[in-house]
């Protein structure tokens, strides 16, 4: 499709509907949503959905671009930041500042009746396509403008970047002001401020369990939370074994009495939630 | 010969200069100089006298033309000398009066530390006083007017410890600048008149003027003499006066200063008579004034009171008379003499008296002064049987001419006057007799123990003698065959008035009042003791020992509602026009605070400006386009 | 081209600031009297200057320069004085010798206060002192409207330092509480006149902008502005007209100070020390009166004519307003400062009466209003570093202990009360009459002023030197040599200009009547022609005869 | 149907970004609705050369990608650091500016 015709073909409009859509919905799923990585998703939606406009609009080297850099690259920048900055949990849409929401939406709405109103005003009748513009195969005539008109532009936007580069290379680089502390200061360290002096336990019930994400029991069988990380605490993604490994623990004996020939009540229930079967495990042991 | 006339102002001047300049090398030998130099300027007048009388009646007056003093486009004053008779009249009154109290005061004045301060204010205002009445214009005139009411302030104030003295000196001085006033507007209104203001074309140019602006003129002159006459309503001022030592009042508050206003008219006359309005009003004035002066002076028992009553009530005869016109000036003027003798020589007696009594004033504490100062007492009674124009002296030729000249003016307002003039010289011989009495007749009212009454020195006594010849004898001089009246008439225009009486009867029934007035106070004052304390008296009698109320009207409306104004003005000052300044400041700060509050650091709302800023540009940018 | 005899005349007083300045902590006796030299050598250039000036010459300004400064915007350097000028050059350069002399001492607390090698708050007095000298000088010569302004503003800064920096120790409390007021006072001064000056830049700007429209190329010059306005090359429309005017006249209205413009003056002379109050009054305010006869005149004639009867009424309420107040104040120096309104008052009625009595008298009145206030607020200052006190209530029978301190203030007093003799009776006068002629009603309500003149002097006088002496009094010495330098020359000069001002008004009256040309404004002639001149036949008469011509 | 309803589009897609950054308060989110716009732009952009039939538009889209790159490099450095020293991404919380 070299030529593009000024006014669109209908297959152009339909799919312009259901992208526009498209596009619009990820726009304001953009806004409106609660966690960062969503936001992002969905802006990658909005910007593939104009790689598409752009193709359509006989843009075919911006269209690749535009998926290329910015779903690409941007993007993915977008997401590893949100990785390292917003794990935590979502920010809360509550506004704080009085009157901003209704300011933002008023003006919000002004704004883009004002616009839609320029464009609707604007008489822009007549189209010519980008035929002939085109003629050349689009890559030609771009690079044939950006080397000839806007060399010197590009030249700049070049010097842009290598800038930007470095910039954030000097803003996130952390520059160490004083020399690392040595085991032995960090160790005094902790005795000085009293808390918790040995390593922190290790998690998991007597090695039966070492998921990272179950924590360790103390002699009384109520969980510790120094054993899991952090993190895990604060996503609260923590399993809560210690009820079932006493259960556990209780069958045991009984078999051991049975074996040994003593006879007892009824056959203990196996816990309902998670873990193997105590069946499974005399299958173990007989291994 | 013509050139001595500024040597007239000259003498005092230098006097004046030197002993207020001198420091204290001149105490000794200060009063010596002053005195010479008033003496001096008599002398002069005398020769410039003798020289005018050589002369013919039309070419005595004599100009000296010294510089030009205010030239400004037409406006031009110059400083420029007219000697005519009128002038020369008030020359040898002023000189030759002012010389008897300058000796005078050398004995009153003794005992003051500031005795040379004292004889170079008396030097200022004789200078003062003989510019008045040399100047040739208005203006230089109110040179005059106003440096005599700057003598009288300081020496009314002489004695400026006493707060009393103070207070009257400013009030001297204020009510004299409400006259100014008049006499300064008096002037504007000649200049924008005639374009000029000296005598000689104003007075010529009243024919072709229109009898509004000259009643106009007219008035403010005479506000201008009731301020310096003592004239209803301005007269408050006269009886506070005599806080200053005697002879100041026997000077400046009997025989000259006062009697300028009746100066001023006179020298105006061409005007009066042009605006028979006005004249009305001086004639009012003057009648009113004669009455009220007559009636305070019954009431006072301070002496130098009691004669300040009697003063105005006698400038008010001068007023009245001059108000007549043509015929009534000569005989102001002439009274206006005799009234400087006489008068003089009873303040100066007075003074005597004072000296005697270690300046006690209070009448009811004399009594039978006569065989302790029989000098005084001589002089006293001879100027007391002037004033109250006993046959044959000064007083009854002047004054019978004045009540002859009031039946004259005519109809109803004739009688009225004449009615007044007579009623007046009753009340005069009342007053003046009481004073009398009360003074040297009847028991003796004081102390033995602690005043012992004497006779004052000589240098006192000799200027009382003299005065008391002239307040003798000048009436009958100036009437044989009416030299005075021929002598002023080329200056004051006189002409004989027909009056409805004849002159015969006039004189018969001055002399009955004369006699009434002088039974009555027998009565009340010679035949039964005077009570040492003043008894109550009747309504007429408080109100007139308290000026008939005049000070307390003054203080009411002018003192009181002046404090108020000005209070009231100072607040508003300070609240609204200066608030208002303020206003400004602080509204200015409370609108920037107001902006301060759109940065509230969010960079979010920061961001909603940006966007409304772009809405505008775009709505802009849309609206050129649809324009 | 001559020896550029103004700019000399401006330019020494600021090389002695400059120079003053300099001198060490030290040296101060030294800076004392190296600035009274200064202050001498100007006022001889000053009289140079009146000498070289001949009256009867046709030309308004003479002496003049002129150079090129800004190009681009028209801004020239040019000077030239008129009789007016000449006279208000001679009276402030005569007064500031009398203005160092009176303030010898009044640094000197501060360096009693500030024991500091690099603070020499003495030098800076005397520098500041000469600043403002120059400053006013400059803007009395200044024929081009924007270097007049540039100094007319400037002047506000060293005034700004002279108030706020040196007071007398006079307070009722505290010397900090002293300093607060002060300071609120210079603040006051500084942006009251602040604001009329960028009103009056505006309308600066203003006039470029018309006359670049008009004649082509812009121009600050008042000669050239005049000149084409007569050629009729340029006529501004009625309303822009009466714009800039209202745009100049306030900033001068603030200046002159003119009801109700006026708050910031009794403030400034009050807290400041007498010498600089003077300064203020006699001096600095004089640039506002001038600056009305020289520029709102000469540059709107219409509109002046038109705001006339507004400015008239206004004129009259500062007399009678601040002749009341002035009667109400307890505070010395407020009290002269309220008087300074009336008679400003009277200044600003004279110019704008529109007669050749009433500028004459005008400009008679700024200068004689000048050495009046001088000679009265200098005595008043003696008296109050006396006593520690301007409160009237704390002085007493004081003519008893000091009476030469008690004649010359009574003097002073005498001539603010315009009394017959002394110099400001002349030029009030001439006010009155000037008005009379054109408007009756108001020249009779202005005399009121006399009468309240006459109030608050001799209320002033009673209470402090007359009456019982007063304790805190009785050990006060009479006035000093220095003092008596200071004060005897103004009372001898009150005197010969009260009984001969003819130099003076032969000066100004050349001016008077090519100001008055240039309005476009005759006197009012005589309702009567009186047929005799006066003292027609008089020898030595002939010398007014100009005059008769000038008044025809 | 007429392309120049992809200006419609963009003028939405602006606004809502615009609303966007008004709006949220997490700088990340923030910095994804300049994006938007920026994209938005771009689609006026590129609509603009078709109309005129000529590249320039897409050269000025070319270049706005550019320059948007550069930005959010720095931006989203300048994100990180500032979250290092304050422990959040909130530019509310960055409210030095007010004294």
């Amino acid at each position: 499709m070299s030529t593009l015709a000024a006014a669109a073909s209908t297959g152009e409009a339909v799919q312009f509907w259901l992208l526009g859509t498209v596009a619009v919905i990820g726009a304001l799923c953009t806004v409106l949503m609660k966690r960062a990585v969503h936001s992002a998703l969905s802006l990658a939606g909005t910007m593939i959905v104009l790689a598409v406009f752009y193709l359509a609009n006989g843009a075919y080297f911006l269209g690749v671009v535009q998926i290329v850099v910015y779903t690409g690259a941007i993007m993915m920048l977008f997401l590893f930041v949100v990785m390292l900055v917003g794990v935590t949990a979502a920010d809360s849409l509550k506004e704080t500042l009085k009157g901003q929401r209704w300011l933002a939406a008023g003006l919000g709405i002004g704004f883009g009746i004002l616009l839609i109103a320029g464009i609707g005003n604007a008489s822009l009748k007549e189209f010519n396509g980008l035929g002939e513009a085109n003629a050349g195969g689009n890559v030609q005539g771009l690079a044939a403008l950006i080397f000839t008109k806007y060399v010197f532009a590009f030249e700049i936007t070049g010097a842009l970047l290598i800038t930007a580069a470095v910039g954030a290379m000097v803003l996130t680089h952390r520059e160490r002001t004083e020399r690392a502390r040595t085991q032995r200061e960090q160790s005094e360290a902790r005795v000085r401020e009293g808390k918790q002096v040995p390593p922190l336990p290790a998690p998991g019930v007597y090695a039966r369990h070492n998921a990272v994400d179950i924590p360790g029991l103390l002699p009384d069988g109520t969980p510790s939370d120094l054993t899991v990380s952090p993190t895990l605490r604060e996503r609260g993604q923590i399993r809560d074994v210690s009820r079932e490994s006493l259960a556990e623990l209780k069958a045991l004996e009984r078999r051991t009495e049975d074996w040994l020939g003593r006879t007892s009540g009824e056959e203990p229930r196996p816990p309902s939630s998670g873990g193997t079967t105590p069946t499974e495990r005399k299958e173990e042991a007989k291994k | 010969m013509e050139n001595l006339i500024a040597l007239l102002v000259a003498a005092p001047l230098v006097g004046a200069a030197l002993l207020l300049c001198g420091g204290k090398r001149l105490d000794r030998t200060g009063h010596w100089i002053g005195t010479l130099l008033a003496v001096a300027s008599f002398a002069v007048g005398v020769a410039l006298f003798a020289d005018m009388l050589g002369r013919s009646a039309d070419h005595r007056a004599m100009h000296q033309y010294l510089f030009s003093w205010i030239p400004v486009g037409g406006f031009r004053a110059d400083v420029a000398f007219q000697l005519d008779q009128l002038s020369m009249t008030f020359v040898l009154l002023i000189t030759g009066v002012g010389s008897l109290i300058h000796i005078y005061s050398i004995g009153y004045m003794e005992h003051d530390e500031r005795r040379r301060r004292f004889f170079g204010y008396l030097n200022l205002f004789l200078a003062a006083m003989l510019l008045l009445v040399l100047a040739d214009n208005y203006l230089l005139l109110y040179v005059g007017w106003e440096g005599v009411g700057l003598a009288s302030y300081l020496l009314i104030g002489f004695w400026q410890h006493k707060p009393s003295a103070a207070t009257a000196a400013k009030k001297a001085f204020l009510v004299n600048r409400v006259g100014d006033m008049g006499l300064s507007i008096a002037i504007m209104l000649m200049f924008t008149t005639f374009g000029t203001f000296a005598f000689g074309p104003v007075l010529a140019a009243t024919g072709a003027t229109s009898e509004g602006k000259l009643t106009a003129i007219g008035l403010m002159l005479l506000l201008a003499a009731c301020g310096k006459s003592a004239q209803v309503p301005l007269q408050s001022w006269l009886g506070d006066a005599m806080e200053g030592p005697t002879p100041v009042s026997a000077l400046i508050h009997a025989a000259t200063m006062v009697t300028a206003g009746v100066y001023l008219i006179t020298r105006s006359g061409a005007v009066f008579n042009a605006a028979p309005d006005a004249q009305l009003a001086v004639v009012v004035v003057g009648a009113v004034t004669l009455l009220y002066g007559a009636i305070v002076g019954c009431a006072k028992d301070d002496i130098k009171k009691a004669l300040a009553g009697s003063t105005m009530s006698q400038i008010g005869y001068m007023v009245l008379a001059a108000g007549l016109g043509p015929i009534g000036y000569a005989f102001a003027i002439m009274h206006l003499v005799t009234h400087g003798f006489f008068k003089a020589g009873l303040f100066l007696g007075a003074g005597s008296v004072m000296h005697g009594m270690n300046d006690e004033v209070d009448m009811r504490k004399y009594g039978g002064l006569r065989k302790y100062m029989p000098v005084t007492f001589l002089t006293f009674g001879l100027g007391y049987l002037a004033i109250i124009g006993f046959p044959g002296l000064s007083g009854f030729f002047s004054k019978d001419k004045i009540i002859e000249a009031a039946f004259a003016k005519g109809g109803t307002e004739g009688w009225i006057l004449g009615g007044a003039a007579l009623l007046g010289a009753a009340v005069t011989a009342f007053y003046m007799t009481r004073v009398m009495l009360m003074t040297f007749f009847g028991e003796k009212r004081w102390d033995p123990k602690e005043t012992h009454p004497h006779e004052s020195p000589k240098i006192m006594t000799v200027p009382m003698i003299v005065l008391a010849v002239g307040s003798v004898f000048a009436g009958g001089l100036f009437s044989i065959n009416e030299s005075f009246v021929t002598w002023l008439e080329p200056v004051t225009s006189f002409a004989h008035g027909h009056s409805p009486v004849s002159a015969t009867t006039v004189t018969a029934s001055t002399i009955v009042v004369l006699l009434l007035g002088v039974g009555t106070a027998w009565l009340m004052y010679g035949r039964k003791p005077v009570p040492a304390l003043a008894p109550r008296g009747s309504l007429l009698t408080r109100a007139a020992r308290r000026d008939l109320l005049q000070d307390d009207f003054n203080d009411l409306v002018f003192v009181r509602g002046g404090t108020h104004l000005t209070t009231t003005l100072v607040q508003l000052d300070r609240s609204l026009v200066d608030g208002a300044v303020n206003g400004t400041a602080a509204s200015m700060g409370g609108l920037s605070s107001l902006l301060r509050r759109l940065q509230t650091g969010f960079v979010r709302s920061y961001a909603v400006q940006m966007l409304g800023g772009a809405a505008v540009l775009v709505a802009a940018t849309l609206l050129m386009r649809g324009v | 081209m001559s020896f550029p005899l103004l700019t000399a005349t401006a330019v020494v007083p600021a090389v002695g600031a400059i120079a003053t300045a300099a001198l060490p902590a030290a040296k101060r006796t030294a800076a004392k009297w190296l600035a009274l030299l200064f202050s001498l050598i100007t006022f001889a250039l000053a009289l140079v200057v009146a000498f070289r000036f001949d009256p009867g010459a046709g030309a308004p300004f003479q002496l003049t320069e002129s150079h090129a400064w800004i190009r681009d915007f028209g801004v020239r350097y040019e000077l030239g004085v008129d009789g007016i000028a000449v006279a208000l050059i001679a009276l402030t350069t005569l007064l500031i010798p009398f203005i160092i002399l009176a303030g010898w001492h009044d640094a000197d607390p501060l360096e009693e206060a500030t024991p500091n090698r690099r603070w020499r708050p003495t030098q800076g007095f005397f520098a500041l002192i000469l600043a403002v000298e120059a400053m006013v000088v400059l803007s009395f010569e200044a024929t081009d409207v924007f270097l007049f302004y540039i100094f007319f503003e400037a002047m506000l800064i060293p005034m700004y330092f002279l108030i706020g920096g040196f007071g007398d120790r006079a307070g009722r409390d505290g010397e900090e509480e002293a300093a607060g007021r002060r300071s609120y006072a210079a603040v006051k001064f500084l942006l009251y006149n602040l604001a009329g000056g960028l009103i009056m830049l505006a309308a600066v700007i203003g006039l470029y902008a018309v006359t670049a429209d008009q004649l082509g190329t812009g121009t600050f010059s008042l000669q050239q502005i005049v000149e084409a306005r007569t050629a009729g090359t340029l006529n501004i429309g009625t309303g822009t007209e009466r714009l800039l005017f209202l745009g100049f006249f306030f900033a001068f209205a603030v200046k002159a100070p003119l009801w109700p413009l006026h708050t910031w003056l009794p403030g400034a002379m009050g807290e400041s020390t007498s010498p600089v109050a003077v300064l203020i009054t006699a001096v600095v305010d004089k640039v506002g009166t001038f600056a009305m006869l020289r520029f709102c005149l000469q540059l709107f004639p219409e509109a002046s004519s038109w705001a006339t009867p507004v400015i008239l009424v206004l004129a009259l309420i500062s007399i009678v307003y601040g002749a009341l107040l002035a009667v109400a104040q307890r505070d010395i120096k407020r009290l002269i400062a309220y008087a300074s309104i009336s008679h400003f008052g009277f200044i600003i009625l004279g110019i704008f009466a529109m007669t050749s009595q009433g500028q004459g008298g005008a400009t008679l009145y700024m200068v004689n209003h000048g050495i009046s206030t001088a000679a009265l607020m200098l005595v008043a200052g003696f008296l109050i570093s006396r006593r520690g006190s301007r409160l009237i209530a704390d002085y007493g029978g004081v003519q008893k202990v000091a009476p030469v301190l008690a004649g010359t203030f009574l003097i002073g007093g005498l001539a603010t009360l315009s009394l017959p003799g002394l110099a400001p009776f002349v030029s009030e006068f001439l006010v009155l009459v000037g008005t009379f002629t054109r408007y009756p009603v108001i020249g009779i309500i202005a005399t009121l002023g006399i009468v309240l003149a006459a109030l608050y002097v001799l209320v002033l006088y009673q209470r402090t030197m007359t009456g019982p002496v007063k304790a805190e009094v009785t050990n006060m010495p009479d006035l000093r040599v220095r003092e008596l330098v200071v004060v005897a020359p103004l009372i001898a000069l009150l005197l010969f200009l009260g009984v001969y001002p003819k130099p003076l008004t032969d000066l100004v009256n050349p001016a008077v009547q090519h100001t008055l040309s240039v309005v476009d404004k005759k006197d009012p002639k005589p309702t009567v022609q009186v047929n005799a001149v006066p003292g027609e036949g008089r020898h030595g008469h002939a010398a007014n005869d100009q005059d008769v011509e000038a008044a025809k | 149907m007429n392309p120049v309803y992809y200006l419609y589009l963009a003028a939405l897609l602006f606004t809502i970004g615009a609303a966007g950054v008004l709006i949220r308060r997490n700088a990340i989110v923030v910095f994804m609705c300049i994006e938007l716009m920026l994209n938005a732009c771009n689609l006026a952009f590129v609509t603009f050369s078709r109309m005129h039939g000529n590249l320039d538009g897409q050269i000025i889209a070319f270049f706005t990608m550019v320059v948007a790159a550069a930005e959010v490099v720095v931006g989203l450095a300048i994100i990180v650091s500032i979250f290092r020293t304050r422990h959040t991404a909130s530019v509310d919380d960055a409210s030095l500016m007010k004294l």
